[in-house]
């Protein structure tokens, strides 16, 4: 097996340039990658454009790049858990580009997969369709997708080897698995490293190939945006 | 006039044996609330879980385990857990058979807006414009009047739009409204002491009344 | 959840009729639905449209439905092992449409998910190009793909429970999720059938809402094509 | 002349540590053979697996666990098993970094066509077109001649082709050689004992031979 071990996320995330094109995995802050956001604040680098589904909230997440000003532009589907997020995009600091969540997932495994571009019928009529091509199939529209390919993604995973394969966990799998094919540079951290050998092969959901680099995260807080509970069952 | 209780528990009525269901955020998220537990149907949560269970109780909460409106939930016995692709694979593929959403205009035509008031901070539409493109049953769960009194029910949105001719059955506070695909409102109940009369007015798009229209029933 | 389960093959092929257009799951013969097509065979429609990776051996699989004239279409990558297809191809009984593997493959996944149609590089400058839209993306040349929706799926798991959720096992998997999920009628048929809430709602390959109908085969052959082995290790 | 092992020898001297590699049906099959043990590289086996081990002995053949020629074969610690779509994605997306495949004609453009001869019996492409579509590095596997002596090293291919302009390098019975982007074959390395005389008169297409040309060397 290829091994991909780093030392840890500062060493991954080491040669991130500023103005890279990033993919973050994560619903929310479920799933995202804790310990890379942390090594990137560090650094300190700039005019990012980064495709993540949301964009964090205002003190955890993607929301502490913005309030270093970190980010030129933020691909998603929904945002405004985040006050410091619609202060830089009403004052035009910081560029949107909202799609819709299963175009944006459908576009990023496009990218992986090797397919410049597909039909979806989701945005067909709606400002989404603006300049994009419309066609018929069988009757019906459906516009023209193009594909993602990130510079460096961050994803995040439940157990990982030293080979790179990942298991997520839970609903906290979303967009990593998609944004790993993806990546001309997949960073992956997970919350244990465990030797090659020790994951079944029939059950990884994230084959090693696509994975470049991988670290056992220090510590994960997993903060809980929505904490729902019922007091009887 | 329904409370949104009451909305949702009407909605539930719709909801057939064997469906699987993707549930808005808001009025849509109570309707699992009122669906009769004789009926097995599966809830979607686009986020990537099929099997949606009830709020956990403090030893329960794991935050790796969440619906798309972010709150913590549980997983049933036989929950399945998939990627966002997969996730609208099965929407996109029509395999999710009834989305209930809210929304802020619906015209006459069936195209729904909400997902952006221009002038106001736009939050993003999320996996909306999937949903309305490709669900077979979509059901709107809506206050027939703004704030302001009004009508959300209109001729055409004035909002941009969500999806075009794609709900089918609307229910507000005041009506149950099917979307005829020639146009129009064909009203088919009325909420308990609503008149047609009221609904009439409080309808700015084509209403369609046939014959005697009969109140909700709630058992 | 919603319960799936039938008695058995014979009940869920039972509305299959003449003409219909099936995917059938299985690399060569491994993880093939041996159940569904031994139930097939005994009722003898005819005038099938198959998309199978392969067409199975004389004396096995597809082959036997080949053997029987049920078959007026194979759609697939790689036939060859079998000389009644040759003959049946030759003399222009049974018609023939071969495509490079991943588009097959990918056809059928976009099926599933929605995607009317998608573009590869994959043919492009070849025969199978003829007839297709041939467009650029950044610079390079790609064909545009229809995809495939069956009336009836036929898969193979190794797991599954009565809501229709399964797991296959090793390179048995293959065509099966995908096909699984392009089906307007699924039927998956697997060696052990299993209460719902046995398997780990994070390890499951093919979710149950693909799955219309699933049973617990009765025996499995599992004939091996290739016995390749080494006498030292 | 080389023997197919020592075409698969002389291939494998190509491989770098850390590449994901795909071998066709044939000769590429035994280049595993010949891979130095210090380089870490894993084979991918596009019906589903990455990380082809070993062919397994009596007790531990398993029926599920086979490769793309359809033989049965072990899996190594670290390996992964995924679907058809995902394979085909791992080799269209680039993942796959070095493809070996047989073929009965290149063009000196770099064309390859391996998969149909008309009036015989077509078999199919199986994933040739997949991943001479995509593979980074193409290295081709062949004889330099056919049976009845005809060269298959062409000005274009007469058969029909498998694609385009993606064969990189070539490792026949008599040479290895580079396929110019301009066009043209780039003489390499010579088989022991063939001279640069017979390489040329066994190559139909344009033969570039710039200085000294090396014989191959073995280990």
């Amino acid at each position: 097996m290829i091994l991909k071990t780093v030392k840890d996320a500062k060493e991954a995330v080491a040669d991130i340039p500023s103005g890279a094109f990033l993919m973050m995995g994560g619903f929310g802050l479920c799933g995202i990658p804790e310990n890379c956001i942390e090594a990137l604040l560090e650094k300190g680098i700039t005019d990012l454009t980064i495709v993540s589904n949301n964009a964090g909230v205002d003190d955890f997440g993607i929301g502490l790049f913005l309030k270093k000003r970190m980010v030129k532009k933020m691909i998603s589907s929904y945002v405004g858990e985040n006050e410091e997020f619609e202060r830089q995009m009403l004052s035009g600091e910081l560029e949107v580009e909202l799609l819709p969540q299963g175009t944006l997932a459908e576009k990023i495994r496009a990218g992986g997969a090797g397919i410049p571009a597909f039909f979806t019928p989701a945005g067909v009529g709606t400002e989404v369709a603006k300049g994009k091509e419309t066609r018929e199939f069988d009757g019906k529209p459906y516009l023209m997708e193009r594909s993602f390919i990130s510079d460096f993604s961050l994803v995040k995973a439940w157990k990982g080897d030293t080979a790179g394969n990942l298991i997520y966990k839970g609903t906290a799998r979303n967009f990593n698995p998609m944004m790993a094919a993806a990546g001309k540079i997949t960073i992956a951290e997970v919350e244990e490293l465990v030797p090659v050998g020790t994951l079944d092969p029939n059950q990884i959901h994230t084959p090693g190939i696509y994975v470049q680099r991988i670290f056992q995260g220090k510590k994960y807080e997993k903060r809980i945006e929505q904490r729902t509970v019922s007091t009887y069952k | 006039m329904l409370t949104k209780e009451q909305i949702a528990q009407r909605i539930a009525q719709e909801v057939k044996h064997g469906q699987y269901i993707n549930l808005g955020i808001g009025i849509p998220t109570l309707v699992a609330n009122y669906i009769p537990s004789e009926l097995d149907v599966v809830l979607q949560s686009e986020n990537g879980l099929l099997g949606i269970g009830p709020f956990p109780t403090e030893s329960e909460v794991d935050a790796d385990v969440i619906n798309a409106g972010k709150q913590t939930i549980t997983m049933l016995p036989g929950s399945a857990i998939f990627d966002s692709a997969e996730s609208f694979a099965m929407i996109r593929g029509g395999h999710v058979h009834l989305t209930i959403l809210g929304a802020m205009e619906v015209s006459e035509h069936g195209d729904i807006a909400n997902w952006k008031v221009p002038g106001k901070m736009v939050k993003g539409m999320g996996g909306a414009m999937d949903l309305v493109a490709s669900a077979k049953m979509i059901i709107v769960a809506m206050q027939h009047c703004s704030k302001d009194g009004h009508s959300k029910l209109l001729p055409s949105c004035t909002l941009p739009i969500t999806g075009v001719r794609c709900v089918k059955k609307i229910v507000s506070d005041l009506a149950v409204l099917e979307i005829d695909p020639e146009g129009g409102f064909i009203l088919k109940e009325r909420a308990p002491g609503v008149s047609v009369e009221e609904i009439k007015s409080k309808t700015a798009g084509k209403l369609k009344i046939l014959g005697e229209i009969p109140e909700m029933q709630f058992n």
